[in-house]
C-alpha cells in the first residue's frame, strides 16, 4: 500500500464481524465482487498496487499471512524460531504446503523469489521493503560493492523444509512482512520455463494460496477458485469469487441493487442515500492524509504560519460532512488503532493529538509569522490530485484558510496523480494534498519519511533532532527504548508542524449481510478471503 | 376535332410567408386531339404552374387549385384524387421539364427511369420493360441504346438528356404530353434535334402536346395554336397564322415587336417598358395595362372580358371593345406585314 | 453596312487560355484565336455553350491570364506586367457587363455603392455629394431613377439589375465594354430595353462593344460585325450582313438554319440543316478541323490539317478547308 | 481508381507519420515519470528503469527508436501493467469499443434516417415537430447523463436489461443506445435537410410525372439520394463513436479502449497513449479513405469523375 | 361580368395618362439583406422562442447571482445539500421548492437553518447556494462556449479564406496541412492539450479550438471559392479593386450568413464538450464551475439530492435546444434558395 489519491475503491467489506460458521454451510459458496481497476501484475517481485496485492495474497502466501486481526499467521512457514538479538529468524516450512501444479513449496522458492526481487535487472519497485533483511539496502544501491551480488542477501535454504533469514537489525515487525507480496515464494524452474509470459495470464503462474486464477479476462474481471492442494484447504469456505472491473460508483451501486455484486464501495456522494440503510458498513484504515507544507516556500518556512494554518480549517466538519465515509479527523501522523507499543498501548493513545482547530490562536500566529516573514498578504499553490473528492477538499480548504486568515490567497492546481507526484518530488508546491499508507505495521513507515533529504520528504523539512532519533530507534534493539524514540519523534515533528494532518482514512460501502467472514487488513492487501463464507442468502 | 382537355377558368394561388401568390388567375383553353398548342409568355406569367396543375404536381400545402376545372376527357382532374392521377399520370398525359440537367434522378439507370412508368402503367415484365426502353431510346436518337440504357445521367450530354426525358414522357402514348420549355436550356443546334425531334414524333404517335415557352420562333416552328400567357391569365388565343400574323392584343405586339428580325433594317427594337405585374397583389383591371401604350381608363379599373375575333381567335382586350378608339399594331409586331 | 472609320482599338493575336483539367489534362478553351476590334463598332461574337466566349472575353480583360498570345489595346499589351497606376488606368478604359443579372450583383450592397465602386476605386468624387450625384445620374442614363439608389439588388427584376450592372460599367467612363451575354438571362421583352438601351449608350458616348451572346438574331441585330466561334476557335469572322446572308462555314450555316425564327410561314417552308451530336469535349479536341465530327461536307483533309484563318473574300474570313485554295486546287470537293 | 487509392494510401502514411511526431514530442512534455511505484523508489533504481525502458536517451534517439519498431509494428510495452504490449491492449479494448461504436452507428442512423424521413415528408406538421425535437433532445442531453438514467431506470427499476458487464448481445443495448443518441440527432437532422431539398428538385416532379406513387418515389428516388451525403458524415462520426465511447464504457463497465486510453494519460503510460492515439488516427484515416471510395461506389456521379 | 360592363361608360375608354415610370417604381420599403433575413428569423417561431431563451439566459446567468445574498464559494458545511427552498412557491408541492428532500425530511428545520435563509435552487455538499453557482456556470459556460466560437472565427475564417482567396499552391498546401489534421482524433489532442497546459478555461478554449476550425475554415472556403467565380467579384475586378476592398467589400460580407449558422453549431458543441471534459475530470477546475461541471457533480446524487442535477442540467438542455433551433432558424433565414 502505498498513497493513493482518496481513490473510490469499489471493493472492500465490512471489518470484524463472523467468525467461522459452525458447520459447513449447505448454500452455494459463491462471493460476487467489484474492483476499480484491472490486475497490473502478478508476478510478486513486480507488484506495486492494491489490486495485485489483494488478489495474490488471496491466490499466494508468503511464510506468515495475517489473519483477520492482523497477526501474523501460519502460511507456509508452520513455525519460526528467532535467536536472542532478533536478528536471525529460522522458518519451519509446512511439507503440506503445495503448489497448484502439486509440487511442494520449498525454501529455495523463497531464495529464488526474494533474490530475484533484489536482482537490479527485475527492476522491482517495491524490493525496498526487503530492507530489514540482511544486506538488502546494499544489494539495491548502485555503487556499492554489494550491489548486485544477490547471493550476499541474507536468506538461505537449509534443507526444503527450513528457512533462515538473518536480518540487519532487530524488527518486531517482520514476520507480518513475510506475508507481504514481495516475499513471496516464485518456483524456479516454472518461472523460467514460462519466461516471458510468467504471470501474464491465469495460466501462466502457480499457486500456493487458498484460491487459484481460475480465469482471467483483462480489463473484464477475473475469478478465483478454491485451491485443492491448499494445505489448508478444510478452512476455505468460498468455491468461487467473481471479480467484475467497474469503475463507476453509481454502476456499482445499481449492481449492488440488483444482486449482481454483494460488496460495492461508496463514494460521498451515496453516503446520504444509503445512511439508514443496514447494508452500510464503515471501516477505518491505516492510511494518513496530510498537507505537506513545503518549507522551501518563504512563507512556510515560518513555524508560526505553518502552526496558524493547521488550526486554521475545521478538521471535524470536513470528515463529517465532506468525506462522510468513516474517516477520523487527524491530529497525528501515526494512525490509531495501527501498532500498539511493547507495553501494549496504542502508539497513538500515548502521544495524542496534536494541534487543534482555533480560530484565535490560529489568527494570532499568523498575523505574528506574516510579521516575521514581512508581507502582510500571501498567495499559496494547493497542488492537488484531480480526483473528483480531492477537488471538493481543495475547495474546501482553500475556502477556509481564505475566510479564516485574513491576507492569504489558496490557488488549486490538480494534476493527476503521476503529474502531481512529479512536482512534488521537484518540490514545486506550497501545499500539496498528500497521503501515506503503511507499509508495514511499525510507526517507522510513517516517521522515517520526513528524516533531512528522505526521498519522501519532498518538502524540505530537516531536523538534526528527529533525524537522530529515527537513526536511533532503526538501530536499538531495547524495544521500549525504541518505542520511546518513535514516540518522541513524532513529537518534534509536530512541534514543528511539518505538516498539516488531515484526516487518517475511512472506507464505507454496501455489503450484503449474508457475506460473512471477510478479514480486511491495515497494510498490504486490504482483504483475505479465505475465511469468508456465504451463509443466509437463501 | 375531339376535345382532349379543357380548361375553365382555372385558379392557383400559393400560401407563402409573404402572402398569397395569384399565379393563375382564371385561364381557360382546350387541347385537340393530335394538336400542338404553345403557351408562350413572360417569365413568371404562369405557365409551369398551370403545367404543373394540369398534372396536379403542384408543391404540397402551399401550392392550391382555387377554382375551376381541368377537364381531360370529361373527367375533371381538378378534383381527381391522388390514385386516379396516378393512373393517368405518365400513361395519360405526360410531362417534360425545362431543364434537362435535373429533371433526372443522378443516381439511377437511364434505363430503369424509363421503365418505371412502363412497369407501372403497362404491368410489364422486366424484360419487356428493358426491350420497349431501348427501342425508345432509338425512337429519340440515341446511338448504342442497348449499352446506354445501362448509363448514368451525367453520362449523357444535355441534348441527350432531353432526349432520353422525352423517351420517358412517350414510354405509355400518352395522350397529351405537356413540354414545359423542353429547349430553353439547350444551345440552338440541339434544340434544333429537338424539335426536330417532337415534331416525328408527334407524326408519328398522334399525341396532342402542349409546349410552354416564351421563345416566339420554337411556337412558330412546332405549334399549331397558341395561347399568350400574361399575369397569370391567357390574354390571346388564336392558331398560329392569326396570332403572327393578325395578333390583337398590345402584348402580342410587343412580344413580337421585341423579337429582331433576321432580315429588318430598323436599328430600334420596339420594347415593352416596364415589368410585368406583382402576383400578390395584381392589379385590379388588365395585367398589362400598366405597361401597354393604348391603355384606357377602362384598363385600369375593369378586367377585359375575351372576346371572340373569329371562331379560333380569341383576345382580353379592351381595344377589342367598339366603344375603343381604333389602334392598329405597330410596325414592329408585323410578322407577315413586313414580308 | 460598310465599315468607315478602320481605326483599331483593340487586336488580339493568337490567343489561348488553357485551364488545367483533372490529371495532365488541359481544357483548351480558347485555342488560338485573332481578332481585331476598331473604335466605335460592335463585335458580335457567338457560339454555342461551352466554346470559349466568355473566357475570350474575360482573358481579354485580364481576369485570366492568357496561356498564350497577345491582346494589344490602343498599342499596349494588355498581359504585359505593369505597375499599379498603369493597371488602374487600363481598368477604366474596358469593363465588363456580365450575363447573369442575379449573381453579377453583390447582394449586400446598395445599388448606390455598386455603381459607386469604380468612382470609389479610381477616386472619381471629390466629394460625398459629387459621388451621389454621379450615382444618380448614371441611374438616369440607364434609365433607372434617384430613389433605386438606396436599395438593394434583389428589389429589382432581371432587366433593371442589367441597367443597374451597366451603370456600373460606366461609372468608370470606359471607351470598350465587353457584354458577356447580357441579355440571354431577360425575357424577350426585357431583353429589347437592354439592347436598345446599350445602343443608345454607344451612339452617346461613342463606346465600342464585343458583344457576346448565343442568340443570332440578336447579335446580328446590334453588332457590326459578328465573329463565330466553334469548340475554342473562331471559324468565321465578318458583316453581320454578309454573315446573315452568305455565311461560308458550314457550323455557321447550321447555326443560322436551327434559329427557329418567329414567323410560321417562313418556319413551314424553311430547309434547316440539323447537325448530328453534340459538341466534343474542350479537353479531347477532334483534330484538324474542330468541326469535322459534326460537319456535312467533312473530307479526309478535314482531319489532318488545321484549316489556316483566311480572308475568302474581302472583310470575310473564314478557318475551312472548302475556302482553302490549296485545298481546292487539288480537287478534293 | 487503383492510382487513387495508393496515392491516398501514401498521404496517409505521411499523415499518420507527422501524428506520430506530434504525440511522441507532445509526450516529452507531460511531467511526471511512468512508474507506479516512483515516490518509493530509490535513485539507482529509477535511472535503471529509465535505462530499461531507453528514457536516458537523448529525446532525437528516443524518437528514431521509436520509429524504428513502429515501422515493424511494434508500439512497445505499457507500463500499466506488467510484460503486456500496447499492441495486445489495443486489440483487447478495441473489440467492445469497436462493437458498440458500430451498433450505436447502425441503430443510430437507422432511426435518425427514419425520424429524418418522416419529418421531411410531413414538414411542417406535428410529426415534423415532434421527430425534430426528438433529434435536438439527443444533442442536449450530455450521453453520461442519458446513459445514467438509462441504467438506473431501465437496469435497476425495470430490470428489463443488465445493468453494466460486457457477456452477450442483451448487454450491449443501452449501451449502443445511450451512444447512438447523438447519432440520431445528427443523422435525424441532416436527412430531413436532404430530403427536403431532393423533395423539391425536378427528378422527384419528373418520377411522379410518370404516375408513380408518391410513397414510392420517396423511398426509390428520394431516400435513396438524400442518404449519399450522409455517407459523408458517417466517417467522422464513427470515430466520434469510438474515441467517445469512453463515458459509456466507464458507465456500463465495458472492458473498451477509450477508458484505457484515458486512464494511460493519468498515469503516464507513454506508450499507451502513443499507441492508442495512433490506432485512432489510423483508424480516422482508413475509415475516411473507405467512406470516399464508398461515396464514389454509391454515387454514380463520382465514380466516373475517377476519384477527383 | 356582363353586368359590369354594362356600367362601363364610354368616357373610360380614353387613353389614359399612365406614368411610363410609374410601372419602374418599386412598392416594396427597401430592406436589406439582413433587415430581409431579420424579417424571415423573426417569422420563424422556433428560432425566436431559441433567440428568446437564450438573451433571457444570458442576461439572467449576469444578474442572477446578485439576488443572493451568497458568493460564488460561500462555504458552510453545517447547511450542506439543502434542498431547493423558495419562500411563497412552498405550497406548490409539485414544484418540489418546499425545503423537503425526497426522503420526506425538511432539511432546512434539521439542519436549524435560519428561518430567513432559503435557497432557492438549494445548496451544494459544501453548503454553497447552488443558485448562485448554477448561473455563475452558465456564465463560464456561456464564456467558453463564446470564446471558443470567437477563436474558432477568426482562425476558422482566417484560414479558409486565406486558403480559397489566394487558391493554386498555397490552397492545396493549406488543404494538405488540414488532411493532416483531420485525421488527429480531435478528443486525444483536446485531452494532451489541457493536460499539458493545465486543465482551465483557456486552455479549454484553446484546445476545443484547435482542432474546432476545420469545419469553420472548410466551410468558409467553400463559400469563398464559389464566391470567388461569381460575376459580381470579377466585376470588381474588372473595375480594379484591390485583393483588400475584394475580401472585405465582398467576399465577407457575403460569407458572414454561413459564417454564423456555424458559430451557432459551434457553440453549443463547446458547452457540450466542457461537460463531456467535466465529466472526466479535465473540465473547469473548482471553485469555479461550468454547467458541464455541476452536472457532472451533481449526477452522482441523483437519486439523493436531485436538485444539484436537475436545475443545471435543464439550463443547459435549454441552452443547447435554443442554440439548435436558433442555428436552424438562421440556415433558413440566410439561406439564398429560400429567398425568392
Ligand atoms: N412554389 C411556389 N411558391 C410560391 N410561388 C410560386 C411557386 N411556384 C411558382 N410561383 C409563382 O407563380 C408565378 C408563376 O410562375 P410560373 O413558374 O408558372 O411562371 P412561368 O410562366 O413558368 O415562368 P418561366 O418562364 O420563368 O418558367 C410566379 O410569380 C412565381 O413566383
Ligand atoms: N475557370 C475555369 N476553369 C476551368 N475551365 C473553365 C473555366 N472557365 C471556363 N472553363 C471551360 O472552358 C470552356 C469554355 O468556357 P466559356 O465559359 O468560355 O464558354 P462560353 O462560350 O462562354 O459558354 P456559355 O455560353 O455556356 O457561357 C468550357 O468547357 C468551360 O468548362
Ligand atoms: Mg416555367
Ligand atoms: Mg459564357
Amino acid at each position: 500500500a502505498c498513497s493513493g489519491g482518496d481513490k473510490d475503491k469499489a471493493s472492500d467489506s465490512k471489518g470484524g464481524e463472523g467468525d467461522k460458521p459452525t458447520e459447513k454451510p449447505s448454500e452455494p459458496q459463491v462471493l460476487n465482487l467489484l474492483d476499480a481497476e484491472e490486475i497490473p501484475s502478478m508476478d510478486s517481485s513486480q507488484a506495486t498496487d492494491a489490486v495485485s496485492f489483494e488478489v495474490m495474497n488471496n491466490v499466494m502466501e508468503g511464510l506468515y499471512r495475517l489473519d483477520k486481526d492482523n497477526k501474523p499467521t501460519a502460511g507456509v512457514a508452520e513455525s519460526h524460531e528467532v535467536n536472542e538479538d532478533g536478528t536471525v529468524y529460522t522458518f519451519k516450512l509446512n511439507p503440506n504446503a503445495k503448489w497448484s501444479d502439486g509440487s511442494q513449496v520449498v525454501a529455495k522458492d523463497f531464495v529464488y523469489s526474494w533474490q530475484k526481487a533484489l536482482t537490479p535487472d527485475t527492476l522491482s519497485e517495491y524490493a525496498y521493503i526487503m530492507g530489514p533483511v540482511k544486506n538488502a539496502n546494499a544489494i539495491q544501491t548502485d555503487g556499492d560493492p554489494l550491489y548486485g551480488k544477490v547471493d550476499q542477501l541474507g536468506v538461505k535454504a537449509v534443507d526444503d523444509t527450513t528457512l533462515e533469514v538473518t536480518l540487519e537489525a532487530p524488527a518486531p515487525y517482520f514476520l507480518g512482512l513475510t506475508g507481504f507480496a514481495t516475499f513471496y515464494p516464485q518456483k524456479e524452474e516454472f518461472v523460467k520455463k514460462q519466461a516471458d509470459k510468467y504471470a501474464l495470464e491465469a495460466n501462466t503462474l502457480l499457486y500456493n494460496g487458498p484460491f487459484v486464477l481460475s480465469e482471467w479476462k483483462h480489463n473484464e474481471g477475473w475469478q478465483y477458485k478454491k485451491n485443492d492442494n491448499y494445505w489448508d484447504k478444510d478452512n476455505v469456505m468460498l468455491d468461487e469469487i467473481n471479480v467484475k472491473i467497474v469503475k463507476d460508483v453509481a454502476t456499482g451501486v445499481n449492481l449492488y441493487e440488483t444482486g449482481q455484486t454483494d460488496i460495492a464501495g461508496l463514494s460521498m456522494e451515496y453516503v446520504d442515500q444509503y445512511k439508514d440503510n443496514e447494508d452500510l458498513y464503515t471501516r477505518g484504515e491505516a492510511s494518513v492524509f496530510f498537507l505537506r507544507l513545503n518549507q522551501k516556500s518563504e512563507v512556510l518556512k515560518n513555524a508560526n504560519i505553518r502552526k496558524a494554518i493547521d488550526m486554521a480549517y475545521d478538521k471535524q466538519s470536513m470528515v463529517d460532512v465532506l468525506l462522510n465515509n468513516g474517516s477520523t479527523p487527524a491530529y497525528y501522523l501515526v494512525p490509531g488503532e495501527f501498532t500498539p507499543g511493547p507495553d501494549g498501548e496504542d502508539y497513538r493513545k500515548t502521544n495524542g493529538n496534536f494541534g487543534e482547530y482555533n480560530l484565535e490562536k490560529a489568527k494570532e500566529l499568523w498575523a505574528k509569522g506574516l510579521k516575521e516573514v514581512g508581507k502582510d498578504s500571501v498567495e499559496l499553490e494547493l497542488l492537488n490530485y484531480d480526483t473528483d473528492g480531492a477537488k471538493k477538499m481543495g475547495e474546501f480548504f482553500k475556502n477556509q484558510l481564505e475566510k479564516n486568515l485574513p491576507g492569504i490567497k489558496v490557488n488549486i492546481k490538480a494534476q493527476p496523480f503521476k503529474q502531481k507526484l512529479e512536482l512534488e518530488t521537484k518540490g514545486e508546491y506550497d501545499f500539496s494534498y498528500a497521503g501515506w499508507g503503511p507499509d508495514y505495521q511499525d510507526p517507522m513507515t510513517f516517521l522515517d519519511m520526513f528524516v533531512t533529504d528522505g526521498a519522501h520528504n519532498q518538502m524540505a523539512y530537516s531536523n538534526p533532532e528527529y533525524d537522530k532519533l529515527i537513526e536511533g530507534a532503526k538501530k536499538e534493539t531495547d524495544e521500549k527504548k525504541r518505542w520511546q524514540m518513535m514516540l518522541d519523534a513524532e513529537k518534534v515533528l509536530f512541534d514543528d508542524q511539518a505538516i498539516s494532518p488531515l484526516y487518517q482514512r475511512g472506507v464505507t460501502g454496501l455489503q450484503k449481510p449474508y457475506v460473512k467472514g471477510l478479514a480486511h487488513h491495515l497494510f498490504g492487501a486490504d482483504t483475505s478471503y479465505k475465511w469468508a463464507y456465504i451463509e443466509g442468502k437463501q | 376535332m375531339e376535345k382532349l382537355l379543357e380548361l375553365d377558368n382555372l385558379h392557383v394561388s400559393f400560401h407563402t410567408y409573404g402572402g398569397e401568390v395569384k399565379a393563375v388567375r382564371g385561364v381557360s383553353f382546350t387541347l385537340d386531339k393530335g394538336e400542338s398548342l404553345a403557351i408562350v409568355g413572360e417569365s413568371g406569367s404562369g405557365k409551369s404552374v398551370t403545367s404543373k396543375a394540369v398534372m396536379r404536381l403542384l408543391p404540397n400545402k402551399i401550392g392550391s387549385i382555387k377554382e375551376g376545372a381541368i377537364r381531360f376527357q370529361g373527367k375533371d382532374l381538378a378534383k381527381a384524387t391522388e390514385r386516379e392521377m396516378e393512373k393517368i399520370r405518365g400513361a395519360e398525359i405526360s410531362m417534360i421539364f425545362q431543364d434537362p440537367m435535373t429533371s433526372l434522378n443522378p443516381t439511377m439507370t437511364i434505363g430503369k427511369q424509363i421503365m418505371e412508368g412502363l412497369r407501372k402503367h403497362q404491368n410489364m415484365s422486366k424484360s419487356e420493360a428493358k426491350e420497349r426502353s431501348i427501342n425508345l431510346l432509338k425512337l429519340v436518337g440515341i446511338p448504342n441504346p442497348e449499352l446506354r440504357v445501362d448509363e448514368y445521367p451525367h453520362q449523357f450530354s444535355g441534348g441527350m438528356r432531353q432526349r432520353v426525358v422525352i423517351a420517358i414522357a412517350l414510354a405509355c402514348n400518352p395522350k397529351v404530353l405537356i413540354a414545359d420549355e423542353p429547349t430553353t436550356a439547350l444551345d440552338v443546334t440541339i434544340q434544333a434535334q429537338i424539335l426536330d425531334l417532337m415534331r416525328d414524333l408527334q407524326d408519328k404517335t398522334g399525341t396532342a402536346i402542349i409546349l410552354i415557352t416564351h421563345d416566339l420562333g420554337v411556337v412558330a416552328n412546332l405549334a399549331q395554336r397558341v395561347a399568350v400567357m400574361y399575369g397569370g391569365m391567357v390574354v390571346e388565343t388564336g392558331t398560329v397564322d392569326e396570332i403572327f400574323y393578325k395578333p390583337k392584343h398590345p402584348y402580342t405586339w410587343g412580344l413580337l415587336a421585341s423579337m429582331p428580325k433576321i432580315n429588318s433594317e430598323s436599328k430600334e427594337l420596339l420594347a415593352i417598358p416596364g415589368t410585368p405585374p406583382d402576383l400578390m397583389n395584381p392589379p385590379k383591371g388588365c395585367p398589362f395595362a400598366a405597361r401597354c401604350p393604348y391603355a384606357m381608363e377602362v384598363c385600369v379599373e375593369h378586367m377585359p372580358e375575351a372576346t371572340d375575333v373569329t371562331s379560333s381567335h380569341k383576345a382580353a382586350c379592351w381595344l377589342l371593345d367598339e366603344r375603343a378608339p381604333k389602334v392598329e399594331p405597330p410596325e414592329e409586331a408585323l410578322v407577315g406585314g413586313a414580308r | 453596312m460598310s465599315v468607315v472609320e478602320r481605326e483599331k482599338l483593340l487586336e488580339v493575336k493568337n490567343l489561348k487560355k488553357y485551364f488545367p483539367a483533372g490529371k495532365k489534362g488541359v481544357l483548351k478553351a480558347v485555342d488560338d484565336v485573332s481578332f481585331d476590334i476598331y473604335k466605335g463598332e460592335t463585335l458580335g461574337l457567338v457560339g454555342e455553350s461551352g466554346c470559349g466566349k466568355s473566357t475570350t472575353g474575360r482573358t481579354i480583360i485580364r481576369l485570366y491570364d492568357a496561356t498564350e498570345g497577345e491582346v494589344v489595346y490602343e498599342g499596349v499589351d494588355v498581359h504585359d506586367k505593369k505597375s499599379r497606376s498603369e493597371l488602374k488606368k487600363f481598368n477604366r478604359k474596358m469593363q465588363m457587363i456580365f450575363q447573369d443579372p442575379y449573381a453579377s450583383l453583390n447582394p449586400r450592397m446598395t445599388v448606390k455603392d455598386i455603381i459607386a465602386e469604380g468612382i470609389d476605386i479610381h477616386d472619381l468624387a471629390k466629394t460625398k455629394k459629387d459621388r451621389e450625384n454621379r450615382v444618380y445620374e448614371l441611374l438616369e442614363t440607364v434609365g433607372l431613377n434617384k430613389e433605386h439608389a438606396n436599395r438593394y439588388p434583389h428589389e429589382f427584376s432581371g432587366g433593371q439589375r442589367q441597367r443597374i450592372g451597366i451603370a456600373r460599367a460606366l461609372a468608370v467612363d470606359p471607351d470598350f465594354i465587353i457584354a458577356d451575354e447580357p441579355i440571354s438571362a431577360l425575357d424577350v421583352s426585357i431583353q429589347a430595353q437592354v439592347v436598345n438601351l446599350m445602343m443608345e449608350l454607344q451612339k452617346e458616348r461613342g463606346l465600342t462593344y464585343l458583344f457576346i451572346a448565343h442568340d443570332l438574331s440578336m447579335v446580328k441585330h446590334i453588332s457590326d460585325r459578328v465573329g463565330v466561334m466553334y469548340l475554342g476557335n473562331i471559324v468565321e469572322l465578318t458583316t453581320s450582313d454578309e454573315l446573315y446572308e452568305e455565311p461560308l462555314h458550314p457550323y455557321t450555316q447550321a447555326l443560322l438554319s436551327a434559329i427557329p425564327v418567329p414567323d410560321p410561314e417562313l418556319e413551314r417552308s424553311r430547309e434547316r440543316i440539323i447537325l448530328e451530336g453534340d459538341v466534343p469535349s474542350p479537353i479531347n479536341p477532334p483534330s484538324g478541323c474542330r468541326f469535322r465530327t459534326r460537319c456535312p461536307h467533312a473530307m479526309d483533309v478535314c482531319a489532318a490539317v488545321k484549316p489556316k484563318w483566311q480572308e475568302a473574300r474581302e472583310g470575310h474570313w473564314v478557318a475551312c478547308h472548302l475556302y482553302d485554295d490549296e485545298t481546292m486546287k487539288q480537287g478534293q470537293h | 481508381m487503383l492510382r487513387y487509392i495508393s496515392k491516398r494510401v501514401f498521404s496517409m502514411f505521411i499523415t499518420l507519420l507527422i501524428i506520430a511526431t506530434l504525440t511522441f514530442f507532445l509526450m516529452k512534455l507531460l511531467p511526471g515519470s511512468p512508474f507506479n511505484n516512483q515516490e518509493k523508489l530509490t535513485e539507482t533504481q529509477r535511472y535503471a528503469l529509465n535505462e530499461k525502458y531507453g528514457l536516458n536517451d537523448p529525446v532525437p534517439v528516443q524518437y528514431i527508436n521509436y520509429l524504428g519498431k513502429l515501422a515493424q509494428g511494434d508500439l512497445g510495452y505499457t507500463f500499466q501493467f506488467d510484460g503486456r504490449t500496447v499492441n495486445s491492449m489495443i486489440v483487447n479494448g478495441m473489440g467492445p469499443s469497436a462493437t458498440i461504436g458500430f451498433e450505436a452507428l447502425i441503430f443510430g442512423t437507422l432511426v435518425g434516417l427514419f425520424l429524418g424521413i418522416i419529418a421531411a415528408l410531413r414538414h411542417n406538421s406535428f410529426v415534423d415537430y415532434g421527430a425534430m425535437i426528438v433529434a435536438v433532445f439527443g444533442i442536449a442531453i450530455p450521453s453520461f447523463v442519458f446513459a445514467g438514467l438509462l441504467q438506473y431506470y431501465v437496469g435497476v427499476k425495470l430490470g428489463w436489461l443488465p445493468v453494466a458487464f460486457w457477456d452477450g448481445p442483451k448487454y450491449h443495448i443501452m449501451p449502443a443506445f445511450s451512444l447512438s443518441v447523438g447519432v440520431i440527432a445528427t443523422v435525424a437532422r441532416f436527412m430531413r435537410t436532404e430530403m427536403l431539398e431532393i423533395l423539391g428538385t425536378d427528378y422527384i416532379l419528373m418520377a411522379r410525372s410518370k404516375g408513380i406513387n408518391k410513397n414510392a418515389v420517396i423511398i426509390k428516388h428520394c431516400v435513396r439520394n438524400s442518404m449519399i451525403p450522409i455517407i459523408t458524415i458517417l466517417g467522422p462520426m464513427a470515430i466520434g463513436l469510438i474515441t467517445g465511447s469512453l463515458v459509456i464504457e466507464n458507465i456500463f463497465a465495458i472492458p473498451g479502449i477509450g477508458e484505457q486510453f484515458v486512464k494511460s494519460i493519468n498515469l503516464n503510460d507513454y506508450p499507451v497513449i502513443m499507441g492508442t492515439t495512433l490506432f485512432f488516427s489510423f483508424l480516422i484515416v482508413v475509415i475516411i479513405l473507405i467512406v470516399d471510395i464508398l461515396y464514389g461506389i454509391i454515387d454514380p456521379r463520382i465514380r466516373v469523375a475517377g476519384g477527383k | 361580368m356582363s353586368m359590369s360592363e354594362r356600367k362601363l361608360t364610354p368616357d373610360l375608354f380614353r387613353p389614359a395618362n399612365l406614368d411610363s415610370n410609374k410601372s419602374e417604381e418599386i412598392s416594396k420599403p427597401s430592406l436589406s439583406f439582413w433587415q430581409d433575413a431579420s424579417r424571415r428569423l423573426r417569422k420563424n417561431r422556433g428560432a425566436m422562442i431559441g433567440l428568446f431563451a437564450i438573451v433571457f439566459i444570458i442576461i439572467f446567468s449576469l444578474i442572477a447571482p446578485s439576488l443572493s445574498k451568497y458568493g460564488m464559494d460561500d462555504q458552510e458545511l453545517m447547511r450542506a445539500n439543502l434542498p431547493p427552498k423558495i419562500p411563497g412557491l412552498e405550497k406548490i408541492g409539485f414544484l418540489g421548492v418546499d425545503g423537503v428532500d425526497i426522503r420526506g425530511v425538511d432539511q432546512y428545520e434539521m439542519k436549524n437553518v435560519p428561518k430567513d435563509q432559503n435557497f432557492w435552487f438549494g445548496t451544494d455538499p459544501l453548503g454553497r447556494d447552488q443558485w448562485v453557482r448554477v448561473w455563475k456556470g452558465t456564465q463560464i459556460s456561456l464564456y467558453i462556449a463564446f470564446l471558443a466560437a470567437t477563436i474558432d472565427l477568426i482562425v476558422g475564417v482566417a484560414y479558409g479564406g486565406i486558403s480559397a482567396f489566394y487558391g493554386g499552391r498555397v490552397d492545396n498546401a493549406m488543404q494538405r496541412v488540414v488532411e493532416v489534421l483531420y485525421g488527429i482524433p480531435n478528443l486525444v489532442v483536446i485531452i494532451l492539450f489541457i493536460i499539458i497546459l493545465d486543465p482551465g478555461i483557456l486552455s479549454i478554449t484553446l484546445a476545443l479550438v484547435i482542432t474546432g476550425w476545420i469545419g469553420m475554415s472548410r466551410i468558409v472556403r467553400a463559400q469563398i471559392l464559389a464566391l470567388k467565380d461569381r460575376e459580381f467579384v470579377l466585376a470588381s475586378q474588372t473595375l480594379g479593386s484591390t485583393s483588400g476592398r475584394l475580401i472585405t467589400k465582398h467576399l465577407l460580407p457575403n460569407t458572414l450568413g454561413a459564417i454564423i449558422v456555424t458559430s451557432t453549431f459551434t457553440i453549443p458543441g463547446a458547452i457540450f464538450f466542457e461537460a463531456f471534459l467535466s465529466f472526466i475530470g479535465l473540465g473547469i477546475q473548482p471553485p469555479t464551475a461550468s454547467l458541464g461541471a455541476l452536472i457532472s457533480d451533481g449526477f452522482r446524487s441523483l437519486r439523493i439530492y436531485p436538485h444539484l442535477a436537475i436545475y443545471p442540467a435543464s439550463i443547459m438542455c435549454i441552452l443547447m435546444i435554443s442554440f439548435n433551433l436558433l442555428g436552424d432558424g438562421l440556415r433558413d433565414a440566410l439561406d439564398p434558395k429560400m429567398r425568392r
